[in-house]
C-alpha cells in the first residue's frame, strides 16, 4: 500500500512534462508470487478460469467476432465469460486482429490498467505476423514483442466457434497455472517498454499506466 | 347705488381685499416672469392688509386717537379697533422686507441666468 | 392650457371660500375685547393719545421689535444677496456679459428739473419725516411712517444724483446703534418698570405733550432712524448692487 | 442694577432675545472694527443662548415654575407674553444646541460676511421666538423673521441653482404666511384676542364658516411650513441645493419651531386631527417611498427630513387623539431630539463630504470616523437602539397598539423600513471601497459638530433608557463592551482577540448565569457556542477594524436577549443584534450589498415582532414576556411574532437575503451567523410558542401554517442548495433548509416536537459550525468559493475532510450520528400529530439533502485536484480546534443521546407534559423506538468487520497507491484536472427534471417589489417638476383640499 | 449478558450468511431466467460466487486513497447494517436480528449509509464517470423515495406503528391481511418505487453499463469489487425482505421467504426485460407523477380506513 521511494523502483516517465509527472504514479510494476499453499493457488486458478471477464475493447476487425459470443448461439456466459467495460475489472484482453500503432498505444495503456492475473488472447493472423498488412507502415507485425500473449487463435478471421475453443483452451492453461503473462511483462518490463517506444513515437503517457 | 350705499363700508374693503388676494394669487400662479410674480405677491399681501384693516372697523368709528375730538370717556364707543391697525402696520413692513429680499433674489437669478422665467429654473426637481 | 384651467378652477374654489367668508362677515358694531381694553386704559396706562402707537410700541412692543428686526435682516439680506462679487469663485457663476455690465456702472444723469426739485424738497422731506416719528404718540404716524418718509428722501437723492455717495459707515453705525438702543430701552423696561419694552421707564409727563408717553417717543426715534436708514440702505443697494463691507 | 440685569434679564429666557438681538444689531459694527471680534460675539451669543436655555430648563426640571414672561408690564391677553415651560425649554435648548453646532460647521461660510452672521443669529432667535411666544400675531412675526433670514442665507451662495430654489421657497412660504395672516385676522375677528391661551379658552367663539376657514388657514399654513406631501417640492429643492449649514437649520430648526407652533395651536384643531394625521402619515410614508428613487445626498436627506417631520406630526396628533398627553414628552420629544440631532448631523456630514451623488460617497470608505458617524446617524434616524428614536417609536407603537390603531402601526413601521432602505443603501455606497474615487480629505475638527451630535444622541438615548422599564446595565452591557473594545481597536490583532474573548466570556457569564429552563439551554448554545466559534476568528491576524468590537456586541446582545424579561428588553437586544450582525457582514469585501438585504429583512422581521409585541401589550397591558400568554387574541400575536422570527431565519419566500449574506460575510463570521445568530430566531419562536402556541385550542391554525412554512423552507432550501456552485451559498441554503425542520418541530406544539426541534437546534449548531469553519479553512487555502474550481483536496486537507464528512453525516440524518435522532423524533412527532403531508415532504427534503451534501464533498474534496492546489496545506489548527470540540460533542450525543435529551426535556417539561419514555437506552414513542447506543454499536461492528476482512485480503495483494490521473479513461489519458473533474452543474439532469420548482421566484417577487416601489416612487414624485408656480399651485390646492375635506363649503 | 449478545451475533451471522447466499443464488437464478428468455443457457448457478472469489484472488490492485479504500467497506457495512435492523422471519428469535435497536425509520435512513460511503469512495477515485453515475443515482433516489415514503407513511397510519415486527404481526392470519390486499394503493406506490430502487431497466441509467462504464464502481476492482458484488446480492435480498415484511405479510419460514422475495423480485425483472431505459430526468419526472400521485392516494386511503 505504501509507495516505495527507492529510485530503482521508480520509472522515469520521460514522456511527461514535469508538471504532469506528479499527476501520474511513477512506481515500477512488481511481479507477484503464487500463493504459498498449492491448493489455494489451484483453487484460485480454477476460479479465475471460470470467470473470464473480457475487456470490451475491439482493437481491430476481429472484434466483430466477439459479439456473437454472447448470443444465444454461442452463449459464452456458460463458461463464465462476460464482458466488462473497464480494464480495472477485466481479466482477459482479446486483441481483435491487426493492431495499428495508434491502437497499440491504447492497448498498452488498457493492458497495464488491468489487474493481475491477466491474460491476452490474440485473434487472427495479423498479431502473429502482420497477415495481409505485413508490409503496412503502421501495423504491428509481431504482437508479442510488445505485450506478453497467452494464446493465439489464428485464422482470417477465426469464427466464434474457434474463439470459444480458444477460451476453453485458455481456461485449461489457467487451471494449469501456465498463464503468467502479467509476471512476464513485469519481469521483462524494460525490454517490452523499449519495443513499445520504438514504434510509438509520440509517447505521452507514463511508462507504466497504473 | 343703494346697494353699495347699504353695504357696510368694511365689507366693501374686505371684499376688495379678498379680490386683491385672488388677483395676486392669479398673478403668482400664471405669470412666468419672476418680477410679475413678485408683483402678484405684493398684490396678495396688500389684499391681506386690506382685509385686516376692514376687520378692525367698527360701525361709525373714528380714528383711535384720544384727544380733544374723542374724550377718554367716549373712547371705547367711538373709536375703531386700534389692534388691526397696529397689526397692519407691522405686516406692511414685513411685506416690504419680504419683497425686498424677493427682488434681490430675482436680480441675482437674472445675473446668473440671464432669465427671469420661473419655468427655466427647474433644474432641481424630483 | 390644462394647467391654466386648473389654476382657474382652484382660484374659483378659493373665490367661493372667500365669498363664504365675506358672506358670513358682519361688520363689528363694538370694539373687540382687546380694543375695548386699549381704548379704555391705554391713555391712562401709557399716556399716549394715539392708541395705535400705544399698541404698536408698548402693548405689542415685541411685535415691533420683531418688525424692526425684520427690516434689519431684510436690509442685511439684500446686502448679502446684492454684494458685489469680489472673489474668483463668485465670478464663476456670472457670464461674461454680466461682468462687463457690472464693471461699467454707468448711470444716466437725471434731468435738471429733478435735480432742482430734489435740492429744494429734500430737507423738507427729511424734516417732515422727523416730525412724523417724533409726533407718533400724539397724532397719526410714527417711527415707521417717519422712517419711510426719510427713505423717500433718499430716493429723491438717488434719482436726482445717481452718482451721489451715501456713507455706508454712517448707515451701519446708525442702524446698529439705534437697533441696539431699542433693545436697551426694552431691557430697561424690565429693570425699571413692569417688563420688557415697558415704556414707563420715563415719567409719562403731560398727557398730549410732545415729551410725554414715557419712552414711546424715544423708541420711535430709534425706530424712525433705523427704518429710514435701513430703507435708504436697501434702496442704495438696489441701485448699486454693491455693498462693500457692511 | 448690573446684578439685576443678569438675574432678571440675561439669565431669564428673555435673555435669549436680548442676547440675539443685541449681538445681532452690533455684529456689523464689531465686524467693521475687527472681523474676529464679530465671530467671537456671534459664537458667544449662540453659546449664551444655549446656556440660558439649559439653565432655565434645568431649573424647571428641578421643579421650578413655568416661566411666563410678560412684556410691557401688562398682563397677557393685552400684551404679548412668552412662555418657557418644560416643552418649550426642551425644544429651545435642542434647537440652540443644534444651532450652535451648526454654526461651528457653517462658520467657514458665515464668517465671510458679517450680515450672514447676524442673519444666522436672528434666524435662531426667530425659532426661539416661535417656540416661546404665546401670541398668534407675534408667532407670525417670528415666522417671518425666520423666513427672511432663511431666504437671505439660502441666497448667500448665489449660484443659479440655489437662487432658483430659494425663489421657489420664498414664493411658497410667502403664500403660506399670507394664509396665516388671513387666518389670524379672522380668528381675531371672532375671538377678539390674539393671545393663544385666550383664544384656546374662548375656543367656542371660533364658529361657523369663518371660524372653520380661519382655523384652516392657520393650520394649513403651519402644515405647509412643515412641508407636507405633495406641497413640498420647494423645500426639497432648498434642501438639495442650499449650503448644508442652512439646510440643516431649516430641516431641524425652522421645522422644529413650526412644529412647536402647531403643537401650541393644536387645542384649536381638535376637529381637524384626522386630517392632520392623514396628511402627516401620507407625508411620512410617501416621502420615504420617493426617497427610494433619490440619489442626491442632500435631497435624500430632505425627503428623510420631511418624512420625519411627518412622523413627528403624526405622533403628536395620534397621541392627542388617544389622550396620551403624558407620553408626548417621551414619544414626540424623543422623536424630535432624535430627528434634530441626527438630521442636522447628517446635513453637516453631507456638507463635509461634499459629494452630491450618494454613489460617490465611497470617498469616505477609508475614513472610519466619518463612516461611524454616518452609521450612527442612520441608526438613530431609523430608531435603532440605543438612540432616542428607538424608545420613542417603542412607546408610540405600544400606545397605538393599545388603541388598536394597527393601520397606523403598519404605516409607521413601513415608513421606517423604507427609510432604512434608502439610508442604509447610502451607507452601503459609503462603505464601498472604490479605488478610483479620490479619498475624501477633511480636517480633524470638521466632523466635530457631527461627533458631538452623535454623542448627545447616545447620551440622550441612554438617559431615556433610564426612564423606561428596563434593566439598563444588562441591556447596555453589549454596547459598553463594544465601545471598550473599539477603544483598543488599534492594538495588534491577537490582543484584540483575547480581549474580545475575555469580554464576551465574562459578560456572557454575568448576563446568563441566573437563567433557567429554555433560556439556559440557549445560553449554552448562543454564548458558549458563540465563544467556541469565535475562537476560530483567531485564524486571521490581520487588522479587521471594527470586527472584534462588533462581534462582542453581537454575542453579548444575544446573551442579553436570553436574559430579557420584558418585550422591550427583548426587542432592544434583538435590534442590537440585527445592527451588529449587519455591520459585521458589511466588513467583508463583497458583503455590503447582501448586508443591505440582510438588514432590511431583519428590520422587517423586527417590525413584525414589534407589531406583535404591540398587539400583546394592547391586550394585556403588560410588557412582561411572561404575560404574553394572557393575551386575548393569541392567534394574531402568535402570527405576527412567528412571522418575524421566520423572516429572521430565512423562511420560505423571505429567504432571499440569506444565501447572499451568508456567502459574502467573512468566512468565520458566516459560521457565527449560521450556527449561532440564526438560533436567536429559534429562541424567539420557542419562547412565543411556549407562551402562546401551547394554547393549541386557538393557536393551532397559525401553528399548522407555521409547520407548512417550516417544511416548505426545508424542501426548497434543500432543492436550491442542490443547484449552487458557490460552496458558501450551498451551505447557506442548507442552513435555511435545516432551520425549516426546526420551525416545523416548534410548530408541532407537542413535547416530542419541541424536543426534536431543540435537538435539531443543537445539532444544527454543531454541524453547521463545523461546516462553515471547514469552509473557512478551505476558502483560506484555496482563495476560491466556487466548488468546481476546487477538487481533490482530501489529499491536502484530510482532517478537514473527515470533519466535514462527519458533519455532513450528522446533518444528513444517516444513522448512527446525531442527525438521525432529530429526524426520527421529528417524524414520530409529525405522525403523532397527524401531519402526514408534512412528514412526507420532510422525508423528501431529507433525501434531496443528500444531493447537495454529496456534491459538497465530491466536488471539493474528491475528484481531481487542480495543479495549483498541489501544495496546499491543512487548514490552520486554530480553525480545527473548535471543530474538534464539536465533533466530540456530536459523537457523544450520537452514542448517548440521553445526555442531551434529558436537559432538553427538562426545559420543556414546565410547558408540556413529558412524553419521552425510556426503556433502558431506547427511546420509545407511540410509533416506534430508538436505541441509539445499540445502533452505534451495531454500526460500528458491521463497519469494522468488513474493514478487517478487507485489510486481511489486502495482505495477499500488491496494492499500489496511485496518483490522480491513474484512472481508466477510455484507453486515453486525462490531460487537465479541469477537464476531468466532473463538478460544474453537477445536477444538470435534476435541474432538467424539477428545476422549474426552484426558479428564483422569490427573488423575482422581491425584485418586483423593489421595482414596484421604485416605480411608485417615481410616479409619486411627478409633482416635483421644479417649477415654482406648480409648487405654489399645490399649496393652494392643499388648502382647498383641506377646506373641502372638512366641509368648509357646507353653507 | 455476554452470552446473550454472543448468541444474537451468532444468529445474525447465520442470517447474514443465508441472506447473502440467497441473494447470490437469486442473482444467478434471475440471470438464468433472462438467458432462457433470450434462448440461452446462461451462467452456472455458482457463477456469482466464482466471480466474487476470482476478484478476491486478484493479486494486484491500486488504491486512490483512504476514502477509496473505505468505500466498499462503507458499502457493505450499509448492506449488513440494513439487514441487521430488519427482522427476517416473523416469530423467529434466530432471524429477528437486531431489530430491537430501531424501527422502520431507522432502516430506511440506514439504507443511505452504504450509498453515501460508496459515493465518497468512488468520488476519490477521481474518475468523472463515477461522479456522473453518483449524481444520477442520487437524483433518482430522491425521486423514488417520494412514492416510497408516502407508501410507508400510509402503512404506518394503517398499522399505527413503525416497528417492522409489529407491522408483520398485523398482517398475520391469512393472505387477506397482507398489506397488498388491505392497502393495495400503498403497495402499488411502493412497488413502483421498488423498480427504481433495484436499478433495473428502465431505471438503470445511473449504472449505465454501456455508456458510462458501470457508473460509480468504474474504478473499483479486485477485492473492492468483491465486496461490492457481495453487497449487491445482500442488499438486494435485504430490500426484498423489507418489502416482503411491509407489504406481503412477511414470512414465517425460509421457504415462504424465498418464494415471496423471488416473486417480488420477478416484478422488477419482468419490467426490466420489457422496457427500455429512461433518461435520468425522465425517470425523476416519472416518479414525481403517477407513483407520487398513487402514494398520495395511499395516505388518503389509509386515513379513510382509519376513520371508517
Amino acid at each position: 500500500m505504501i509507495k516505495s521511494l527507492s529510485t530503482e523502483d521508480t520509472l522515469e516517465n520521460s514522456g511527461l512534462s514535469a508538471e504532469e509527472q506528479q499527476l501520474f504514479c511513477n512506481a515500477r510494476p512488481k511481479a507477484y508470487e503464487p500463493y504459498p499453499i498449492k491448493a489455494v493457488e489451484d483453487f484460485a486458478n480454477w476460479a479465475r478460469a471460470n470467470s473470464l471477464w473480457i475487456l470490451a475493447f475491439g482493437t481491430g476487425c476481429g472484434a466483430i467476432e466477439l459479439r456473437p459470443l454472447m448470443t444465444a448461439r454461442f452463449d459464452a456466459n456458460r463458461f463464465g465469460v462476460a464482458g466488462r467495460p473497464t480494464p480495472r475489472q477485466s481479466s482477459v484482453f482479446v486483441i481483435g486482429g491487426y493492431a495499428s500503432v495508434k491502437t497499440l498505444k491504447r492497448i498498452i495503456r488498457s493492458y497495464e490498467q488491468m489487474q493481475g492475473p491477466k491474460f491476452v488472447i490474440c485473434l487472427g493472423i495479423c498479431p502473429v505476423n502482420g497477415g495481409m498488412y505485413f508490409d503496412s507502415y503502421n501495423t504491428i507485425n509481431q504482437f508479442d514483442l510488445y505485450l506478453p500473449v497467452d494464446l493465439y487463435i489464428t485464422g482470417c478471421m477465426p469464427r466464434p466457434e474457434v474463439l470459444v475453443a480458444g477460451i476453453m483452451e485458455l481456461q485449461k492453461k489457467i487451471k494449469q497455472g501456465r498463464c503468467d503473462g502479467a509476471n512476464r511483462y513485469v519481469e521483462n518490463f524494460d525490454w517490452y517498454k523499449a519495443n513499445q517506444k520504438k514504434v510509438i513515437k509520440n509517447w505521452d503517457m507514463p511508462d507504466y499506466n497504473w | 347705488m343703494s346697494l353699495i350705499a347699504d353695504t357696510p363700508i368694511s365689507l366693501i374693503v374686505l371684499c376688495s381685499g379678498l379680490a386683491l388676494v385672488l388677483i395676486g394669487l392669479w398673478g403668482m400662479l400664471t405669470q412666468r416672469n419672476m418680477i410679475r410674480m413678485i408683483v402678484g405677491f405684493s398684490l396678495t399681501d396688500t389684499g391681506v392688509h386690506m382685509v385686516m384693516v376692514s376687520i378692525g372697523y367698527v360701525t361709525g368709528g373714528t380714528a383711535p386717537i384720544i384727544n380733544d375730538a374723542v374724550p377718554i370717556a367716549e373712547a371705547a364707543s367711538r373709536v375703531v379697533d386700534p389692534v388691526p391697525s397696529a397689526l397692519v402696520l407691522t405686516a406692511i413692513v414685513i411685506g416690504l422686507g419680504v419683497t425686498a429680499v424677493m427682488l434681490s433674489v430675482a436680480i441675482r437669478i437674472y445675473k446668473a441666468r440671464r432669465t427671469l422665467m420661473i419655468d427655466e429654473c427647474t433644474e432641481s426637481k424630483w | 392650457m390644462i394647467k391654466r384651467l386648473f389654476i382657474l378652477m382652484m382660484l374659483a374654489v378659493m373665490a367661493v371660500i372667500f365669498l363664504n367668508l365675506a358672506g358670513n362677515y358682519r361688520e363689528n358694531t363694538e370694539l373687540s375685547r382687546l380694543g375695548h381694553y386699549y381704548a379704555e386704559n391705554g391713555p391712562q396706562e401709557l399716556g399716549a393719545p394715539n392708541l395705535v402707537t400705544a399698541v404698536v410700541v408698548t402693548y405689542r412692543g415685541l411685535d415691533t421689535l420683531g418688525e424692526v428686526t425684520v427690516l434689519f435682516i431684510s436690509a442685511a439680506g439684500v446686502g448679502l444677496l446684492l454684494r458685489r462679487t469680489r472673489r474668483k469663485q463668485d465670478d464663476e457663476d456670472l457670464e461674461q456679459g454680466d461682468r462687463a455690465e457690472e464693471t461699467a456702472g454707468v448711470h444716466k444723469p437725471a434731468s435738471e428739473i429733478v435735480e432742482t426739485a430734489t435740492e429744494l424738497l429734500l430737507p423738507m422731506v427729511i424734516l417732515f419725516g422727523i416730525y412724523v416719528f417724533l409726533n407718533g404718540h400724539l397724532s397719526p404716524g410714527g417711527g415707521f411712517q417717519g422712517g419711510a418718509i426719510i427713505a423717500s428722501g433718499t430716493m429723491f437723492l438717488l434719482l436726482a444724483l445717481p452718482e451721489s455717495h451715501i456713507s455706508r459707515l454712517m448707515i451701519a453705525v446708525i442702524e446698529s446703534l439705534s437697533g441696539f438702543s431699542y433693545v436697551v430701552v426694552g431691557v430697561l423696561g424690565v429693570l425699571l418698570a413692569g417688563g420688557f419694552l415697558d415704556n414707563r421707564i420715563i415719567d409719562p409727563g403731560t398727557y398730549g405733550a410732545l415729551f410725554s408717553a414715557g419712552a414711546i417717543p424715544l423708541i420711535y426715534v430709534f425706530v424712525g432712524l433705523k427704518v429710514g436708514f435701513e430703507l435708504s440702505a436697501v434702496l442704495d443697494r438696489f441701485r448699486k448692487e454693491d455693498t462693500g463691507p457692511l | 442694577m448690573v446684578a439685576a440685569f443678569f438675574t432678571d434679564v440675561m439669565l431669564q429666557p428673555l435673555g435669549i432675545y436680548v442676547l440675539a438681538l443685541g449681538a445681532g444689531f452690533l455684529v456689523p459694527l464689531f465686524d467693521r472694527a475687527h472681523r474676529g471680534s464679530a465671530m467671537l460675539v456671534f459664537m458667544g451669543s449662540l453659546a449664551g443662548m444655549v446656556a440660558i436655555a439649559a439653565l432655565n430648563l434645568y431649573a424647571i426640571i428641578n421643579g421650578a415654575a413655568v416661566i411666563d414672561i410678560e412684556t410691557a408690564g401688562i398682563a397677557p391677553p393685552f400684551a404679548i407674553n412668552l412662555r418657557f415651560g418644560l416643552f418649550e425649554g426642551g425644544v429651545v435648548l435642542a434647537v440652540n444646541i443644534a444651532a450652535l453646532l451648526g454654526a461651528w460647521h457653517y462658520l467657514p461660510s458665515l464668517k465671510q460676511h458679517a450680515s450672514a452672521l447676524l442673519l444666522y443669529l436672528i434666524l435662531v432667535m426667530g425659532i426661539n421666538g416661535m417656540v416661546m411666544t404665546r401670541d398668534l400675531f407675534n408667532l407670525f412675526i417670528f415666522i417671518e423673521i425666520t423666513s427672511i433670514a432663511t431666504y437671505a442665507l439660502i441666497g448667500m451662495e448665489r449660484t443659479g441653482t440655489v437662487l432658483a430654489a430659494g425663489f421657489k421657497y420664498i414664493i411658497a412660504t410667502s403664500v403660506a404666511t399670507a394664509f396665516f395672516l388671513l387666518g389670524t385676522i379672522f380668528i381675531y375677528y371672532q375671538v377678539g384676542t390674539l393671545n393663544i391661551d385666550d383664544i384656546i379658552s374662548h375656543g367656542a367663539l371660533i364658529h361657523g364658516p369663518i371660524g372653520l376657514i380661519a382655523t384652516l388657514f392657520v393650520l394649513t399654513s403651519l402644515l405647509i411650513e412643515l412641508k407636507p406631501y405633495p406641497a413640498n417640492g420647494w423645500g426639497l429643492d432648498v434642501y438639495e441645493t442650499a449650503n448644508s449649514g442652512i439646510a440643516s437649520l431649516i430641516s431641524v430648526g425652522v421645522s422644529a419651531g413650526v412644529f412647536f407652533a402647531l403643537f401650541k395651536l393644536l387645542p384649536l384643531m381638535d376637529a381637524y386631527l384626522d386630517s392632520i394625521a392623514v396628511v402627516a402619515g401620507a407625508t411620512f410614508l410617501l416621502s420615504n417611498i420617493i426617497g427610494l428613487k433619490q440619489h442626491n445626498a442632500k435631497r435624500l436627506l430632505g425627503y428623510s427630513s420631511i418624512g420625519q417631520m411627518g412622523l413627528l406630526t403624526l405622533a403628536l396628533v395620534l397621541l392627542e387623539q388617544l389622550d396620551a398627553g403624558a407620553q408626548i414628552a417621551l414619544v414626540v420629544g424623543g422623536l424630535f431630539v432624535n430627528h434634530l440631532l441626527a438630521k442636522a448631523g447628517l446635513f453637516w456630514l453631507a456638507g463635509i463630504v461634499d459629494r452630491t451623488n450618494i454613489k460617490d460617497w465611497a470617498s469616505i470608505a477609508r475614513r472610519p470616523e466619518l463612516l461611524i458617524l454616518l452609521g450612527l446617524m442612520f441608526a438613530a434616524l431609523i430608531g435603532l437602539p440605543p438612540f432616542p428614536g428607538f424608545w420613542a417609536k417603542w412607546e408610540l407603537v405600544m400606545l397605538l397598539g393599545s388603541a388598536d390603531q394597527y393601520g397606523w402601526i403598519l404605516l409607521v413601521l413601513l415608513g421606517s423600513l423604507l427609510e432604512a432602505a434608502y439610508l442604509f443603501r447610502w451607507f452601503s455606497h459609503a462603505r464601498k471601497r472604490d479605488d478610483e474615487l479620490t479619498e475624501h480629505v477633511c480636517s480633524f475638527w470638521q466632523p466635530a459638530p457631527v461627533a458631538i451630535a452623535a454623542a448627545l444622541l447616545v447620551a440622550i438615548g441612554f438617559g431615556m433608557a433610564g426612564t423606561m422599564d428596563l434593566d439598563v446595565p444588562a441591556m447596555f452591557l453589549p454596547l459598553l463592551a463594544g465601545f471598550g473594545l473599539w477603544l483598543i481597536d488599534g492594538l495588534p490583532a491577537r490582543v484584540k482577540q483575547l480581549a474580545m474573548l475575555l469580554a464576551v466570556a465574562a459578560g456572557g457569564y454575568w448576563l446568563t448565569q441566573e437563567l433557567t429552563g429554555i433560556n439556559q439551554l440557549f445560553s449554552y448554545l448562543l454564548v458558549a457556542g458563540g465563544l467556541l466559534i469565535s475562537i476560530a476568528t483567531i485564524y486571521r491576524n490581520d487588522v479587521r477594524n471594527g470586527f472584534y468590537p462588533l462581534l462582542a456586541v453581537l454575542l453579548l446582545s444575544l446573551a442579553a436577549l436570553l436574559r430579557a424579561s420584558t418585550t422591550l428588553e427583548f426587542f432592544f437586544s434583538w435590534e442590537l443584534m440585527t445592527l451588529s450582525s449587519y455591520l459585521l457582514i458589511t466588513l467583508a469585501r463583497a458583503g455590503i450589498k447582501p448586508a443591505l438585504a440582510y438588514l432590511l429583512f431583519s428590520l422587517g422581521s423586527a417590525y413584525f415582532i414589534f407589531a406583535g409585541f404591540a398587539a400583546a401589550f394592547a391586550s394585556t397591558g403588560s410588557i412582561l414576556l411572561a404575560d404574553l400568554g394572557n393575551v386575548s387574541s393569541p392567534g394574531l400575536v402568535f402570527s405576527l411574532l412567528a412571522a418575524g422570527f421566520v423572516i429572521k431565519m430565512g423562511g420560505f419566500g423571505v429567504h432571499i437575503w440569506l444565501p447572499d449574506a451568508y456567502a459574502e460575510a467573512d468566512d468565520d463570521f458566516t459560521a457565527m451567523l449560521s450556527a449561532v445568530v440564526s438560533k436567536a430566531g429559534i429562541f424567539g419562536l420557542v419562547i412565543i410558542a411556549a407562551q402562546l402556541g401551547i394554547r393549541s385550542d386557538i393557536g393551532l391554525d397559525p401553528a399548522y401554517v407555521l409547520g407548512w412554512i417550516g417544511i416548505l423552507t426545508a424542501t426548497f432550501g434543500a432543492l436550491m442548495a442542490v443547484f449552487q456552485e458557490d460552496i458558501k451559498r450551498l451551505v447557506a441554503y442548507s442552513s435555511m433548509g435545516q432551520l425549516g425542520y426546526i420551525v416545523t418541530g416548534v410548530a408541532l406544539m407537542s413535547h416530542l416536537g419541541w424536543v426534536s426541534a431543540l435537538y435539531l437546534t443543537v445539532n444544527h449548531f454543531l454541524f453547521k459550525g463545523i461546516l462553515f469553519l471547514s469552509i473557512a479553512g478551505i476558502v483560506l487555502r484555496t482563495n476560491e468559493r466556487l466548488m468546481y474550481k476546487m477538487g481533490g483536496l482530501i489529499k491536502n486537507m484530510p482532517v478537514t475532510f473527515v470533519f466535514t464528512m462527519i458533519a455532513i453525516i450528522a446533518m444528513s440524518g444517516v444513522p448512527p450520528l446525531t442527525g438521525f435522532g432529530g429526524k426520527w423524533m421529528l417524524f414520530n412527532a409529525l405522525m403523532e400529530k397527524g401531519w402526514y403531508w408534512i412528514a412526507a415532504l420532510a422525508f423528501f427534503s431529507s433525501a434531496v439533502a443528500f444531493l447537495y451534501m454529496f456534491r459538497l464533498l465530491q466536488t471539493v474534496f474528491l475528484g481531481q485536484r487542480k495543479l495549483e492546489h498541489a501544495k496546499l496545506r491543512e487548514a490552520p489548527a486554530i480553525l480545527l480546534v473548535p471543530q474538534v470540540v464539536m465533533i466530540a460533542a456530536i459523537m457523544a450525543i450520537s452514542a448517548y443521546p440521553k445526555l442531551l435529551l434529558d436537559p432538553l426535556s427538562a426545559a420543556i417539561n414546565p410547558w408540556i407534559a413529558n412524553t419521552l419514555v425510556w426503556d433502558g437506552f431506547a427511546l420509545q414513542t407511540h410509533y416506534g423506538y430508538w436505541n441509539a447506543p445499540l445502533i452505534m454499536a451495531i454500526v460500528g461492528g458491521v463497519w469494522m468487520v468488513p474493514l478487517i476482512i478487507l485489510l486481511l485480503v489486502s495482505l495477499t495483494m500488491k496494492i499500489q497507491k496511485v496518483e490522480q490521473f491513474n484512472i481508466v479513461y477510455a484507453a486515453e489519458r486525462p490531460h487537465r484536472p479541469e477537464d476531468t473533474h466532473f463538478a460544474y452543474n453537477f445536477f444538470a439532469h435534476y435541474d432538467r427534471a424539477i428545476g422549474f420548482l426552484v426558479r428564483p421566484r422569490a427573488t423575482a417577487f422581491w425584485n418586483a417589489v423593489i421595482e414596484w416601489s421604485h416605480t411608485l416612487g417615481s410616479s409619486l414624485r411627478v409633482f416635483y417638476n421644479g417649477n415654482g408656480q406648480t409648487y405654489a399651485l399645490f399649496i393652494l390646492m392643499y388648502f382647498v383640499a383641506m377646506v373641502l375635506f372638512n366641509g368648509g363649503l357646507g353653507s | 449478558m455476554i452470552a446473550e449478545w454472543t448468541g444474537k451475533i451468532a444468529n445474525f451471522a447465520l442470517t447474514l450468511l443465508i441472506v447473502t447466499a440467497y441473494g447470490l443464488f437469486m442473482t444467478a437464478f434471475i440471470e438464468r431466467i433472462i438467458a432462457k428468455v433470450q434462448g440461452r443457457i446462461g451462467i452456472p448457478y455458482w457463477q456469482p460466487v466464482i466471480n466474487i472469489l476470482k476478484n478476491f484472488f486478484k493479486r494486484t490492485a491500486v488504491s486512490h486513497g483512504y476514502m477509496f479504500y473505505l468505500g466498499p467497506v462503507f458499502r457493505i457495512a450499509g448492506g449488513i447494517g440494513t439487514l441487521a435492523f430488519i427482522p427476517v422471519i416473523y416469530g423467529s428469535e434466530t432471524f429477528s436480528n437486531f431489530s430491537m435497536a430501531g424501527d422502520l425509520f431507522l432502516v430506511i435512513y440506514f439504507m443511505f449509509f452504504g450509498q453515501l460511503g460508496m459515493a465518497l469512495g468512488a468520488g476519490e477515485s477521481g474518475h468523472p464517470y463515477s461522479a456522473i453515475g453518483i449524481a444520477r443515482g442520487l437524483s433518482q433516489m430522491t425521486a423514488y423515495e417520494v412514492p416510497f415514503a408516502l407508501a410507508v407513511i400510509s402503512i404506518v397510519i394503517q398499522y399505527d406503528t413503525l416497528s417492522i415486527t409489529e407491522i408483520v404481526a398485523a398482517q398475520q392470519g391469512g393472505w387477506q391481511n397482507w398489506t397488498v390486499f388491505t392497502n393495495w394503493v400503498a403497495t402499488l406506490a411502493a412497488m413502483l418505487a421498488f423498480l427504481g430502487m433495484t436499478g433495473y431497466s428502465p431505471f438503470d441509467i445511473f449504472l449505465a453499463p454501456q455508456e458510462i462504464p458501470i457508473g460509480p464502481p468504474t474504478e473499483f476492482h479486485s477485492a473492492y469489487l468483491s465486496f461490492m458484488s457481495l453487497n449487491r446480492a445482500l442488499f438486494g435480498a435485504t430490500k426484498l425482505v423489507l418489502f416482503m415484511n411491509l407489504f406481503f405479510g412477511g414470512a414465517t419460514g425460509l421457504i415462504e421467504l424465498m418464494i415471496k422475495t423471488w416473486l417480488i423480485y420477478m416484478v422488477a425483472i419482468v419490467v426490466g426485460v420489457a422496457f427500455p431505459r429512461f433518461r435520468v430526468d425522465q425517470a425523476i419526472r416519472f416518479f414525481f407523477k403517477i407513483p407520487t400521485l398513487i402514494g398520495i392516494m395511499s395516505i388518503v386511503y389509509a386515513q379513510m380506513m382509519l376513520t371508517s
